[in-house]
């Protein structure tokens, strides 16, 4: 060990043994609490309350709620970033052809084989994740990376030409992924678009009816819960995110030779 | 688009959601006819080649039957035999690889025998050789070394159930 | 009532079944000699144990009446996920296999005899 | 009694977690070093099963186990396998 | 006569050391194990046992939504063994 | 000092001592690759850390997941999930913080590929030459 290493090893020692030693001193509080903070419990009593309906949202779910309508403006602004990422992923590949033509190696036969299979029965679990974000743990995140490991399965059996013969190309995955983030903002001013025709007020990012704002989306209906705008957000945002992961993993698998002859002899 | 080849993929994710869903109110009944049109003509032609197959009553008997049989005769024999060899404290192995060929023409048939042998503890399939048709399976107490021999102790049961069905 | 207590005795009981191979399966990752044989133990713990109690799980949750209309949800989602199992974890140890002995990742001995090497050396003659 | 026992597998589960990040910190090879990160953030999600957070699960373990050793396997094929000298 | 409840709580009680007990096993070989092949199958063979074991803590605490997790860890850890086996085996990772 | 509180304190130390292993690796391991991998422990540890906060156990019972699972609804039903679901705002806030995360990983790891092609190397020590 050289003495730099020493130096870095104990300064973050000492730093760690400060932090501790604030936390302990109450910044954590006794663990585990017996009460949640008071902010916390307005947010899990306003989730499902038909007694207070201008301020509930409407589904069973707290984190969903919180995610897309108590805070939904964050949440945009985060997609937003991740496509921005994306986007800037892109541009260092800018002018790299990507063609499905050459053969694929792949791997055993038995491996393809149950891959085909999978292909109908991870999508249907992902795709009921989605549905029922506003219901059980789930939503637009989560159904989206569950849905990801097809597009990874057929990147790896059946080889990266193979995902694009079938007709993903880049541009079609990114349209695909610009219609989910369209959706998603297309949600958030519907209202306010429909407010403006019928000449009453709204609000951007608004969910069930509010005083001096008497629309809303469909909170229930015929005993079925649809959860208004919740379920809309949660399936444009697994479109958004099962297309942003596919598109990242299917340039990370470029072939590196291909790549190198237009990005460093730029 | 092949619709005829859809409808297998259809009822199958239709299925599948309404199991993991496991309710059957209107809104799952309605989000799941959806979903299953869906996945159904993007994923049809790939899983299924042969519709009229698929959808024959018989062999999804035979299907069922074989599940059971598979189930309660073949797994339950081989787990109490390796389990034997694990916990045994002189732990007697004898393993090799061995040839087993295997004589049926479609690739769920292939993969049905290749996923039965590895899934019984004792016999794994390392690798497969398409052309030549034979597996090579790593075996926990390799009794003989020829593949005529080792197939009818291994794999002959599963590849007459497997040609039933699928072939 | 008497369906819901069968229902759990039997989930019970394949639960218990699971626990065994569990730990049996453990004792032999631990105790066996190479990668290839503990392939087997590995065997015992995903069939024995994950697919057969997620099977039980699913039994008892369909007895057990007090947790609620959900518990349908909790039966529904373990058996498509003993199913997952059942199809993915053999490819999964397939493929691990097929790698390790392809680029030599594991040591073979002990191994009474070879065909896949013997014939992939016939392969390369040719 | 649920208490307890809940408590002691949290406590196998953090104490696996701190192995397995030690042991992919200090492994040269980084195929080693993904594969126990993954054993990490396998552990990580049980604590956060346990703390009762099944939304955070869904989207971490497929982040964290499937996406990141994806994309950091990738990155090692391209680059350099071993670290250090 | 004890009720059905108390008698589900007392099983899953009496099955969890045994449970632990096998983890740590898997653990331990996952730490040691000569090569890589022999720690990716060891987390394998844990995650799909902790699929399982999952499932039952989801009916200790009464709380059946909690299910929703198994199913994903079963399906991650089953893409990790390819990615791995494609490593080695490929020369490039999308071929 | 009660069992659960030893336990809690368990995985805090041990929440720490990760935190330290992953600011080791950011700091001293040579490869951007490593450091990478460090970074993305860090912000695991940041989350764990988040969610540990918002948890509880209340005086009766177990605590519950942040869903209301009743399919009736009065004061009774309200006031039991209130009184033993776990806070959910920092399990929104991380649920985004992790997609966040795996953006910035995916950057980075486009920008290590870069700087790989070149330079040739993915050694900070041999880059600095």
């Amino acid at each position: 060990m050289k003495a730099s290493e020493v130096f870095v090893l104990v300064s973050i020692i000492v730093f760690i043994f400060s932090l501790a030693y604030i936390t302990s001193l109450g910044g954590l509080g006794q663990l585990p609490p017996v009460n949640v903070r008071v902010l916390a419990q307005r947010y899990l009593e306003l989730t499902w309350n038909p007694l207070k309906p201008f301020m509930s949202s409407s589904g069973y779910e707290s984190v969903t709620a919180i995610v897309w309508d108590f805070r939904g403006l964050d949440t945009f602004f985060e997609t937003a970033v991740f496509y921005g990422a994306i986007i800037a992923a892109i541009a260092i590949y800018r002018g790299v052809k990507i063609t499905g033509k050459g053969k694929t190696i792949g791997m055993s036969p038995i491996a393809r084989t149950i891959t085909r299979l999978s292909i109908v029965l991870i999508p249907t679990v992902a795709a009921s994740i989605a549905l029922h974000g506003h219901l059980t743990p789930g939503g637009g995140f989560q159904a989206g990376s569950v849905a990801t490991v097809v597009a990874v399965l057929i990147i790896m059996v059946f080889g990266r030409k193979a995902i694009i013969r079938k007709g993903l190309t880049k541009s079609r995955i990114l349209l695909l992924r610009s219609l989910g983030l369209l959706g998603i903002g297309f949600t958030a001013v519907a209202l306010l678009l429909a407010a403006i025709a019928l000449g009453v007020n709204a609000y951007i990012f608004q969910n069930q009816p509010k005083p001096f704002a008497p629309l809303g989306f469909p909170k229930i209906y015929d005993g079925m819960i649809l959860g208004g705008s919740l379920l809309l957000f949660n399936f444009f945002e697994f479109i958004a995110v099962t297309a942003g992961f596919t598109l990242v993993l299917l340039l990370l698998s470029l072939d590196e030779k291909d790549v190198r002859k237009v990005v460093v002899e730029k | 688009m092949n619709l005829r080849s859809a409808i297998p993929a259809m009822i199958l994710s239709f299925i599948i959601y309404i199991i993991y869903t496991g309710s059957v109110s209107p809104y799952d009944l309605i989000t799941g006819v959806i979903v299953a049109v869906i996945v159904g003509l993007l994923a049809g032609e790939i899983v299924v080649k042969d519709p009229g197959k698929a959808l024959d009553p018989k062999r999804l008997a035979y299907l069922v039957k074989y599940t059971f049989w598979y189930f309660f005769v073949a797994e339950v024999k081989a787990h109490a035999d390796v389990i034997k060899r694990a916990l045994s404290p002189k732990m007697p192995l004898n393993p090799a690889i061995v040839r087993v060929p295997y004589y049926v023409e479609t690739d769920y048939a292939m993969t049905t025998i290749a996923n039965s042998i590895t899934n019984t503890p004792g016999t794994v399939v390392v690798d497969i050789d398409p052309d030549r048709k034979i597996f090579y399976v790593h075996w926990i107490d390799a009794k003989t070394s020829d593949p005529g021999e080792a197939r009818k102790m291994i794999s002959l049961e599963f590849e007459e159930n497997a040609k039933k069905i699928f072939d | 009532m008497i369906l819901n207590a069968l229902l759990i005795y039997i989930g019970e009981a394949l639960v218990a079944v699971g626990v065994f191979c569990d730990l049996a399966a453990s004792i032999g990752m631990i105790r066996f000699p190479n990668f290839y044989t503990r392939l087997h133990a590995a065997t015992v713990g995903t069939i024995g144990g994950a697919v057969v109690p997620l099977v039980g799980v699913a039994l008892m949750a369909l007895g057990a009446d007090w947790l609620g209309n959900y518990r349908f949800f909790l039966a529904g989602a373990s058996i498509v996920a003993g199913i997952l199992i059942l199809l993915l974890a053999p490819v999964g140890s397939h493929v691990l296999a097929q790698a390790a002995h392809k680029a030599g990742l594991a040591p073979r001995e002990p191994i009474a005899f070879d065909h896949l090497e013997e014939d992939r050396r016939r392969g390369e003659e040719k | 009694m649920i208490e307890v026992f809940t408590l002691a597998f949290l406590m196998l589960v953090s104490v696996a977690s701190v192995v397995a990040a030690y042991l992919a910190i200090r492994e040269r090879d980084m195929v080693k070093a993904i594969v126990f990160s993954a054993i990490q953030s396998a552990m990580y999600a049980l604590i956060f099963y346990v703390l009762m957070a099944p939304d955070i699960v869904l989207v971490y373990i497929p982040v964290s186990v499937g996406i990141t050793p994806a994309v950091l396997l990738f990155v090692t094929k391209k680059t350099e396998r071993y670290d250090g000298d | 006569m004890i009720s059905l409840h108390d008698e589900i709580t007392l099983f899953i009680l009496a099955v969890f050391p045994i449970y632990l007990f096998a983890f740590t096993l898997y653990i331990i070989r996952a730490v040691r194990g000569p090569t890589i092949p022999d720690t990716v199958l060891a987390i394998d063979a844990l995650s799909f046992d902790i699929a399982a074991f999952l499932a039952l803590l989801a009916i200790i605490y009464q709380s059946p939504i909690l299910i929703a997790c198994t199913i994903v860890l079963a399906l991650w850890v089953y893409a990790l063994d390819i990615y791995v086996s494609k490593y080695f085996t490929a020369e490039e990772m999308g071929e | 000092m009660n069992l659960s509180l030893m336990t809690a304190y368990v995985v805090v130390i041990s929440l720490y001592v990760n935190l330290g292993i992953a600011l080791y690796g950011i700091f001293a391991r040579p490869s951007l690759v490593k450091k990478l991998l460090a970074i993305t422990i860090l912000s695991d540890t940041a989350n764990a850390f988040a969610v540990l906060v918002g948890y509880r156990w209340p005086k009766t019972g177990t605590p519950k997941p942040p869903v209301y699972t009743n399919s009736t609804f009065n004061n009774q039903t309200l006031h039991y999930y209130v009184s033993h679901a776990v806070d959910p705002l920092p399990q929104a806030l991380v649920l985004t913080a992790i997609v966040i995360g795996l953006a910035v990983t995916v950057f980075i790891a486009f920008i290590i590929i870069q700087y790989y092609r070149l330079h040739g190397t993915v050694d900070v020590r041999k880059a600095r030459r």
